[in-house]
């Protein structure tokens, strides 16, 4: 699938945006619902009724009652090192409490290693190395409250291509 | 009726959003006036907006700031709702200390009830039927307890709940390493190490049993319910009356039930859980001492008004007023609908409730606990509301409830909705193949977070028609996206094994 | 269920708004897949929005138009719903011309009870009490059939309904001026001017018997409802079951009932009404052969769903499959919210829905027939949606009304739902102390449309700290406040006898 | 009561703004409900939660569950002859028809005379003359379509002061 449409990320998943469906006219009706009315060849009309809201990058869209909640991803610009390993894991997303940390800086770590352990809404989650890598510094301590936006640690990417 | 409305009632709920709302509505509709109380961060939940009155406490989990508001505006009532102090003695005590009347059960049930061991002890002797389960001694000859019960067992924390400092443990030696594990994390979850071992069932169904006690040694049974669709010990889908049960399994749960009841001589309403295992044997878990998140289903099925019978008993406790039970009808499910995303762990998702749109329609009952505009944090429980549906039989209610939540509109933050809908069409939840790891084992594979191509599609259409046009605005957060990696969820792949089992 | 799914079943829906969302519901819930018509003008209707597929047809009202239209998309079931085609033999009998289901009784049968005489002179031969009547033949001897039936009288139209050609005539001087009025709007309002002569009831209650016939001679009925709070003969309150009613008149009204739809061997959901006085004597008055608006009082007394009962037979006419009718429990209330100002004679009130949230929670169940940021205007039937409660008795019920009342919002266009609020407070109401000319004749003069000074002074100081600050913006309309008139109604002073009685 | 915040027109009633009450804290909470809150000299609080919605002229106001929706009448400008008598009622507010014209041009009718019947809503209706005087000129004939605005006729209002 080309990389034009640009990319999702939804729980956690990575998907490109498929070619937009052609035909459609869409409806706005009352009620805040979009219903989606497309003429097929063979004369039936398919008709889709569903709701979305968006806010800069994240979308909520319920189509035939299935939510599905997700972020858009900015096409990479032609000048950014397109290699360049996506560390935005490595930030908190909300609030919550630093509980272990299991890592040493300095540490090599492969991909998917266990990398902290922290405790959000009165549930454990553990945070693991999105790519292979050096623990260069962590900056956050055992304890710590995080806020959304903070910065475990940061893991420098090993040399080799990412596999 | 009549005799309420002489002198104003007033009743304090030491809770929050969908049940605090819940006990308001009993509340005006029986005359009675309402408080809120509401804990530092949570000031723009459901609840607060709907009381007749509003006390701003420390925290929920405070029994004598919650005492001291009760008392600053004359409540005559407390009712605790579930979780939080519903099951804590202390509180119970110091509201009747303070001559307000506790909708629920006396503190000393709470004791005798509320730690697990006491209560196997306590089944035990009325003779009902428990797991093999053992006290560990710390330094105690654990490998012989273990023996006793049998593998594979579960460590379990006697103060525990929510599955919170358990361990399963399949080899006697693994039992040191683990027990030592659970008895920190129950140590730093209740305050309390203490554990005990109990034989694990393998494909249990946990069944509970509604009872109502007039605290005097008198007490009914208002049938029971399944909630074996849990995860993490975390129910999500809970129905009356349990389908694919014979009727032995029933009236014995029915019985079992009915004699502690009137062996603790229990007040108010309560639910003793039982594992039901798939040769017709079931085993008393524990007696939980308050009003159940579920209970909307028990009421749907039998038209008894739970929180109303509540109340009128603790208006006049001296009237030994059970509730009449007529027999059951029809078939009630419930489902909770959390913001949390089922495909990363059930991590939450917190943010802010854009669009609000709950179903209508016929017998399809909507327990709210957000309103559109509410900021959804990470602080409290992340459920939303409830959606309780009742047909006159299982598999229309099923299809009842596929269509109510088609027609849910929450937008703006993540929720479990699309999981729930998965649910209503999985061959297994519809044919009762199912057991307490089901969701877990099986079902987590099988669900597709991810639309179908023909969705998104559709939805890229949309965007290119400039609908959600705010979605090509430069990103504010720091993220540019780079290298497609498979690996990165917000919080890192977190599946089940991020929390010990 | 499982025999449904094999042939995808298709229904088209003959109406609109409301009821058509209703069997939506009850179709999506069978897995059948619905199809709406939209008229001129309704485009932004509620049931256009949830239907699977829509096809314009020139007029709800054009039979041809909307078998044709059923015909286009591959329909195999039509419902009609209330009003509109419901009663029509003509529209019943085209659609099963045309191989398709008809939802509800056989053309024939709405010939045989549709006219208000033959239905009279049917219920009589059968041995139904009916009120003292004669036709009435024009240069016929008016006065000694008047003579016979008695004073005071109504002058009907025999194929009338809602009030219209309806005179009441107290003394046998007026009753040619009346009888020549009337048949004058008859023949305008039904092209037919024929009128009967009709005993009149002094303080009647409107009770109503739920039937349902297998067609074949077979029924059963689902107890009865009361219907007395109406206004010119439009129901806003109905309740399921009928209050106050002794056994002999409840069971009386059920064998009668019974024994008329077994005579014309009635097929699908039919209301048979009665008036009855406080003498506990009963009288047919007219039975109609469609679902009523009303339904749900009581499907929540029983637990039937009336439209699956429907669908399912009109699915397999051969299986003659009636429903099974529990016995009826606790209390149900319905009551329809209307785009209109009862202070103002129900002067309709259109307008734009701004804002729409329907009350959730426990027993409260809510008919929608609007979303939010529709425009309602005058061309339709104004009602928006229906609020309907249970509770395990009257009391009860009425309480959880007025909370479900207090709960609803719908701003943007005037409502009647300060009426329904008062009515929950009336102490006749809740005494049962009412007859069909009590809204006009009592509750009209008690109802105060203008809120108390202290909550206007609330508004006024919202007002002043720039809550709603877009009041103060210069007036659009060519309206410029001059004197203050005490008479003054955008469509002046319209009290009852605008419309005569 | 003052005239100076202005009249209302309720259900065809006219009623006086009252003074605005003293001592109301507002807090606009989700689900754009608006909390009245205020403390009385006796210690309690008072608690009201309302609804409100307003576009130009018109108010709606849920105080209670209690819809009120209303008109506010600009107050009379000064240099405007506050006595003249208000006409507005003789203008259509909605579509419909005419059914009948029940006096003829150049007759005197006292207030509350039926002047014609108009249909809408399947509803008939009896439009009466707001204040005393002569029927000018008729605007409208029997069986005409209405839309809002139309003005039905004019009429002149007596001389002597409106009772």
């Amino acid at each position: 699938m080309s990389q034009s449409n640009g990319t999702l990320k939804i729980s956690g998943q990575r998907v490109t945006i498929p070619e937009p469906s052609q035909g459609w006219e869409i409806e706005c009706r009352p009620g805040g619902w979009l219903i989606a009315i497309r003429k097929n060849a063979d004369g039936t009309t398919e008709r889709r009724r569903l709701a979305v809201w968006s806010k800069r990058q994240s979308v909520g869209l319920i189509l035939g009652g299935r939510l599905s909640s997700f972020e858009v991803q900015k096409t990479a610009r032609a000048g950014m090192a397109s290699g360049a390993p996506d560390d935005s894991d490595l930030v908190a997303q909300f609030p919550g409490k630093v509980r272990k940390l299991l890592v040493k800086a300095g540490e090599e770590v492969p991909a998917g290693q266990p990398l902290l352990q922290v405790e959000a809404m009165k549930m454990e989650f553990t945070i693991r190395a999105p790519f292979a890598g050096k623990i260069a510094k962590w900056h956050v301590t055992e304890g710590q409250q995080l806020m959304p936006g903070i910065r475990f640690l940061d893991l420098e990417a090993k040399t080799e291509k990412e596999s | 009726m009549a005799e309420m409305k002489s002198k104003k009632e007033k009743l304090l709920v030491a809770n929050r959003s969908e049940i605090a709302c819940r006990v308001f509505q009993a509340c005006r509709e029986l005359g009675i006036s309402t408080v809120a109380v509401v804990a530092p961060g949570d000031e723009q939940a459901r609840h607060v907006t709907y009381a007749d009155e509003v006390v701003e406490v420390s925290s929920y989990l405070d029994p004598a700031a919650i005492v001291a508001a009760a008392r600053s505006v004359g409540a005559t009532l407390v009712h605790p709702g579930y979780g939080f102090l519903s099951e804590r003695s202390v509180f119970a005590n110091a509201v009747e200390a303070a001559g307000m009347a506790f909708v629920g059960p006396r503190g000393e049930t709470m004791d005798l009830l509320g730690g697990k061991i006491a209560a196997k002890e306590l089944a035990e002797r009325i003779g009902v039927p428990t797991l093999p389960w053992a006290k560990v001694q710390l330094g105690g000859d654990l490998k012989a307890a273990a023996l006793k019960v049998g593998f594979p067992l579960l460590l379990k924390a006697a103060a525990g709940g929510g599955g919170k400092g358990m361990r399963r443990v399949d080899r006697a030696e693994d039992l040191d390493s683990a027990a030592e594990s659970a008895a920190a994390e129950a140590l730093a979850a209740f305050g309390d190490g203490t554990l005990f071992l109990e034989r694990l069932v393998d494909h249990p169904r946990h069944i509970e049993v509604q009872v109502f006690g007039d605290g005097m040694g008198g007490g009914v049974h208002l049938f029971e319910r399944e909630c074996t669709l849990q995860r993490r010990h975390q129910k999500i889908w809970e129905e009356a009356r349990a389908e694919y049960l014979s009727d032995a399994v029933r009236n014995g749960l029915h019985a079992a039930a009915l004699k502690l009841v009137c062996e603790v001589k229990y007040r108010s309403a309560g639910t003793i859980e039982f594992l039901v295992d798939d040769q017709g044997g079931f085993y008393f878990l524990e007696m939980n001492t308050r009003l159940q998140v579920e209970h909307p289903v028990t009421e749907c099925v039998t038209g008894v008004d739970l929180v109303h019978t509540q109340i009128r008993q603790a208006l006049n406790p001296k009237k030994a007023a059970l509730p009449e039970v007529p027999a059951a009808r029809g078939h009630s499910i419930e489902v909770r609908i959390y913001a949390e995303d089922p495909a990363q762990g059930f991590l939450p998702t917190p943010g802010t409730v854009e669009r609000l749109r709950w179903p209508t329609g016929a017998w399809i009952r909507v327990e709210s606990g957000i309103e559109e505009g509410q900021t959804i944090g990470t602080s409290f429980d992340s459920m939303l509301g409830k959606l309780v549906v009742w047909a006159e039989n299982r598999e229309l209610a099923i299809e009842r409830l596929r269509v109510a939540l088609e027609e849910t509109v929450i937008l703006g933050l993540g929720t479990n909705q699309a999981y729930l809908l998965a649910l209503c069409s999985d061959p297994d939840v519809k044919a009762g193949k199912v057991h307490t790891h089901w969701l877990e084992k099986t079902f987590a594979s099988r669900y597709q977070a991810v639309p179908s191509d023909a969705d998104l599609a559709l939805w890229s259409a949309l965007r290119k028609q400039g609908l959600g046009a705010a979605l090509d605005q430069a990103p504010a957060s720091s993220r540019v996206g780079g290298a497609v990696s498979s690996q990165a969820s917000p919080w890192q792949q977190i599946g089940a094994e991020g929390l010990k089992p």
